[in-house]
């Protein structure tokens, strides 16, 4: 560009006296947070009853960071004077965050609507161990999952 | 006999002095934190302080004190440990000739601004030793690259001051502010254009910031010759960055701008005034380079001092003396 | 978008005649004979001037890693690495893979980096993961690998240690759902 | 340096001795501020200048082509957005096209247009946070606050379609992502584009043109940065072919080839794009390749927003997925260059051998001849100019 030597370097310093007097679009953290879209993969919550202990989560796990064990209980039988029905109910399930890497395989493959994911994203930990989120703690964060967004038209 | 009045209108003067420089240093720092972040669209200091982080700078002067003082293994500690002190006396030494108001000066020299450039150039020789001293490839190389580009901007520097000394026809820095005022205009229009171009820039190469920050490269030299301070030690150093710019700002305003004089206002009292606010122009000014350009590669600013430079400089001097004779 | 067939067989049959070429799913492959490997880069060089990649197959029957490959009854697996290298141009896109067959006993081939100067990470990384060598090859000193490292990682005999030592933790004796496989 | 009639004057034969001293060896690396990750460069240094320079890889080696082996479809699709981890779908694409090719399934045009869509998004981000780090390495740290701000509303947008920023995982074989999960409530939560994304795309993309501007003003017609940047670190054409570099750093070379223009895997015939192309494959034109490119991939996202079809976002795929037998190289042109994949499947829930060709192992394999006689601050600006980044390199 045949401009005089210097008119390049004047031309970057109006962008910056320009940027100088627009507003900062800084979100200042602790204060005022920024609200992530529903389908942000923040942590994964557990719903313990319509878990059968199936154990296709912790099969499909890409980084074996899912431990489950169950045991099998007799319920009563649906209608009376039907048969003993068998039921596996949970007796731990521990998602270990040190070691998912979010890529939401295991909530897509459960077949019966027991894992969802939330947006909540400010559970870090002191020490590495804390990481591992037992049943109980999984469950609290069912009250985190949003409503699925509206589609587009 | 020790306590008659000079040394203790000396003791009093250089305390005020120093109280006047660290202060003026901590608010260009601030100045820098700030309106550097508002030209990157960013908040800058936030919390520090009641509201808008004015005691940042504070807030890290007592963080540096108080972190630990290292000094590397293999360093040559005596040279390490004097690097700093020396570059901050160089640069507070050259406050003595800068006159706030015609009486507020600590002393007025008639070699003035001869010292003045004497007394900078003791930087060049604080971040050699700093370099050298600290046993670290990195810094030796931000050391010899500092050491070339001081040496190289020192002479534009000179021949730029050389113009003003022969349109004034003095070394004072009093006389010369006198002789801008009976000429009514300050040199940057009154014929010294050229010059304060030259001076601005070469003040720049001296105190190392952007286009002329090879020495703290932080892409490459991760902080060049500071690299292995911390603690006091590297608030020195960080000071004595500031100050110096504190001291161009404050020596090419006196020489260019026309110092504590501003037409129409009462020089005793509003001097010292006049001349915070022409520094303050000049400071934001250097800020404003910093946050916009990158830096230049040191062979290109050889280049650009010895091709450029020094022989616009003389060039100035030449017209300058023509003229002082012709008229 | 293969290569058309015509100009590129007479290209490839005067230098080495045993060339078998196959053209499959859009990705133009050509088997050479070890002793003709640099010769055929040579002659394709012109027409194919960017190098994109070169590296090896380990084929192996039992695998210490992932599932064993299927066998239709009558065929056998032969024993083999796979050396390949993708060559292609740069003003119709088209590409070309070149392979041959390297007996896992004596696993060594010339080296490209005559022909091509982009080749000598490649190999350096193939003769690192195979244990190939490639002779010719200025400095085949590995490029991962920390030095001193034991055994060649991307042979299908090389168990993955991380999965050794830890449990799956998928294999606890809840009895499968009835759907599941 | 003799002066006229070949009389060497004494004066000058002094000077013309060339002064011995010792080559000093500088490690830049692996842990440096300006070697975007871990590389290291064992440089032999005279005074600041270049004799040669050995690039040592492998501190982020993860071993990719091994994990793909251990791991079902679904898992490797996860795995592999973390290779180039600046342009997370982009690397997906070619390897699940491979997939779809060996299984003969076929996306569906709404999947492709978002496929499009999101590669051009994530190039964007990846050029954007160039523009950020390179004129850093030169000094001026402007330019990264401007880029990173307009990047911010990109990444936004990707993680509300998707769910993640850097790493969307929202390819499956024979299309995107369809719904959250399988269980009977969340097969209806269907992962289409959320409300208000269209608009929010035009806004974004009218914000990241207003960016390349500024760009533009700044660093593009800086001086300095010219001076720093024009004729440092020229690659030939010959030489980038023959390395094997491709993308920006080829097209800054003066070759006109893209493989978006030249690919048949995702329809990208039917936008319209220029390629930009520099002259002389210095380090200027490989940044003003890139500004240029960021401009055009915000006309293709523009186009796919207006163009892009209703429909079924993936393709009849049975749950548990088996590859037929059958090798397929399938290569994109991702944001850094060629990434390939050669899919070898022998009929395995998992692949046999995936071969990866990611495009920064070949843009570096060229330094140890780029490097030689180059000062060090030069060696900042090749570096950034090339624009690898280290994931891509040891894979």
């Amino acid at each position: 560009m045949a401009r005089l030597p210097g008119f390049g370097l004047l031309e970057g310093m109006w962008v910056t006296l320009r940027n100088l007097l627009h507003r900062p679009p800084t979100v200042m953290y602790p204060k005022d947070k920024v609200v992530p879209p529903a389908r942000a993969r923040g942590v994964i919550a557990l719903d313990a009853e319509a878990c059968t202990v199936c154990m296709l989560c912790a099969r499909e796990c890409p980084d074996w960071c899912i431990y489950i064990e169950g045991h099998k209980e007799q319920q009563p039988p649906a209608e009376p004077g039907g048969r003993e029905r068998s039921r596996s109910v949970l007796d731990r399930f521990d998602i270990d965050y040190a070691l998912c890497m979010y890529c939401g395989i295991c909530v897509e493959v459960c077949p019966f609507d027991a894992l969802f994911w939330s947006p909540e994203a400010e559970y870090s930990e002191g020490s590495i161990a804390d990481l591992l989120h037992n049943q109980q703690r999984l469950g609290e964060w069912l009250k985190t999952v949003p409503e699925p967004p509206l589609l587009e038209s | 006999m020790i306590f008659d009045g000079f040394w203790v209108l000396l003791g009093v003067k250089l305390l005020a002095l120093t109280v006047v420089v660290i202060g003026g240093s901590l608010v260009i720092i601030y100045a820098e934190l700030k309106v550097g972040a508002h030209m990157q669209n960013r908040v800058g200091p936030y919390y520090a302080g009641v509201r808008w982080g004015w005691a940042q700078p504070l807030a890290d002067a007592v963080k540096f004190l108080q972190k630990e003082d290292l000094v590397p293994a293999d360093a040559d500690t005596k040279v390490f440990k004097a690097a700093p002190m020396v570059s901050l006396m160089g640069t507070m030494a050259v406050f003595v000739i800068v006159p706030f108001s015609p009486k507020l000066i600590v002393r007025d020299l008639d070699l003035g601004i001869f010292y003045a450039l004497a007394a900078s150039s003791l930087g060049t020789l604080a971040m050699l030793m700093a370099g050298w001293s600290s046993a670290n490839k990195f810094s030796l190389m931000g050391g010899l690259r500092a050491a070339a580009q001081l040496i190289a901007y020192e002479l534009p520097m000179v021949l730029a001051v050389v113009g003003v000394v022969i349109q004034a026809g003095t070394l004072s820095m009093v006389q010369i502010v006198d002789a801008q005022v009976a000429l009514g205009l300050p040199y940057v229009i009154g014929g010294q254009a050229v010059g304060f171009f030259i001076f601005v820039t070469a003040s720049l190469a001296e105190l190392s910031r952007t286009p002329f920050d090879m020495p703290i490269a932080e892409s490459e030299l991760v902080s060049g010759y500071m690299t292995e301070y911390s603690g006091i030690r590297f608030t020195m150093f960080y000071l004595a960055e500031y100050a110096g710019l504190f001291a161009a700002a404050a020596i090419a305003s006196t020489l260019f701008l026309g110092g504590y004089h501003f037409p129409g206002l009462d020089v005793e009292v509003w001097g010292p005034f006049v001349l915070l606010a022409k520094v303050g122009a000049l400071a934001f000014l250097m800020i404003w380079f910093r946050w916009t350009w990158p830096r230049l590669r040191e062979d290109q600013l050889q280049s650009f001092a010895w091709r450029w430079l020094v022989p616009l400089a003389l060039a100035n001097i030449v017209v300058t003396a023509v003229l002082k004779v012709a008229l | 978008m293969s290569p058309s067939e015509s100009r590129l067989r007479d290209l490839i049959s005067d230098v080495c005649p045993s060339a078998v070429w196959r053209e499959e799913l859009g990705t133009a492959k050509l088997s050479i004979a070890r002793s003709d490997w640099v010769e055929a880069h040579r002659a394709l060089k012109s027409r194919f001037p960017f190098f994109s990649w070169l590296s090896a197959i380990d084929w192996a029957a039992e695998v210490a890693v992932g599932d064993a490959p299927e066998m239709e009854e009558g065929e056998q697996m032969v024993e083999r690495f796979e050396v390949l290298s993708r060559i292609s141009d740069v003003s119709d896109g088209d590409g070309l893979i070149l392979s041959t067959d390297v007996p896992k006993e004596d696993a060594c081939v010339d080296s490209l980096t005559g022909v091509y100067a982009g080749a000598d990470w490649h190999e350096r990384e193939a003769a690192e993961m195979f244990g190939i060598d490639f002779i010719g090859h200025p400095n085949l000193v590995g490029l991962y690998l920390p030095d001193g490292f034991v055994g060649h990682p991307l042979r299908k005999s090389y168990a993955l240690l991380s999965r050794e030592v830890k449990p799956w933790p998928g294999d606890v004796d809840v009895e499968p759902r009835e759907g599941d496989g | 340096m003799s002066s006229g009639g070949g009389r060497v004057l004494h004066s000058e034969a002094r000077v013309s001795v060339e002064l011995q001293t010792p080559e000093m060896t500088l490690n830049i690396g692996p842990q440096h501020p300006s070697t975007h990750g871990v590389l290291r460069l064992v440089a032999k240094v005279d005074g600041e200048r270049i004799d040669s320079v050995e690039p040592v890889v492998g501190y982020m080696h993860r071993g990719y082509e091994k994990l793909a082996e251990v791991r079902t479809y679904p898992q490797v699709t996860a795995l592999l957005n973390r290779i180039d981890w600046t342009a997370g779908l982009a690397n997906e694409v070619p390897f699940i096209i491979a997939a779809e090719r060996l299984m003969g399934v076929e996306a569906p045009p709404r999947a492709q247009y978002l496929r499009i869509m999101l590669t051009e998004m994530f190039r964007i981000s990846a050029h954007l946070l160039f523009l950020s780090s390179y004129p850093l390495e030169l000094g001026a740290s402007t330019p990264l606050m401007y880029a990173l701000r307009e990047r911010e509303h990109v990444l936004d947008l990707i993680e509300g379609v998707t769910g993640g920023r850097f790493h969307p995982n929202f390819n499956r074989i024979g299309g995107v992502k369809p719904a959250a999960g399988g269980g009977k409530g969340q097969r209806t939560v269907v992962q289409d584009l959320p409300e208000g994304f269209l608009e929010g795309t035009r806004r974004a993309m009218a914000k990241v043109s207003a960016v390349c501007d500024d760009m533009e003003a700044l660093v593009r017609g800086n001086e300095i940065f010219q001076q720093r940047t024009k004729g440092v670190g020229i690659i030939p054409a010959e030489k980038a072919l023959e390395y094997g570099v491709s993308g920006p750093n080829l097209r800054g070379s003066g070759v006109r080839f893209d493989l978006r223009k030249v690919e048949a895997h995702l329809p990208y015939d039917r936008f319209d794009f220029e390629i930009p192309v520099g002259e002389n494959g210095d380090c200027f034109d490989r940044y003003v390749v890139r500004l240029e490119e960021i401009r055009q991939a915000a006309r293709i996202v523009v186009q796919a927003v207006d163009g892009i079809p209703d429909g079924p976002l993936r393709a009849k795929v049975p749950r548990v997925i088996k590859v037929p037998k059958g090798e397929c190289y399938v290569r994109a042109e991702n944001p850094k260059g060629e990434m390939g994949y050669y899919l070898v499947s022998t009929g395995g829930r998992g692949p046999y051998r995936v071969k990866i060709r990611s495009a920064s192992f070949s843009n570096i394999s060229v330094l140890p001849w780029l490097l030689e006689g180059v000062l060090v601050p030069d060696i900042i600006a090749i570096l950034g100019s090339l624009d690898f980044v280290l994931g891509d390199v040891d894979r």
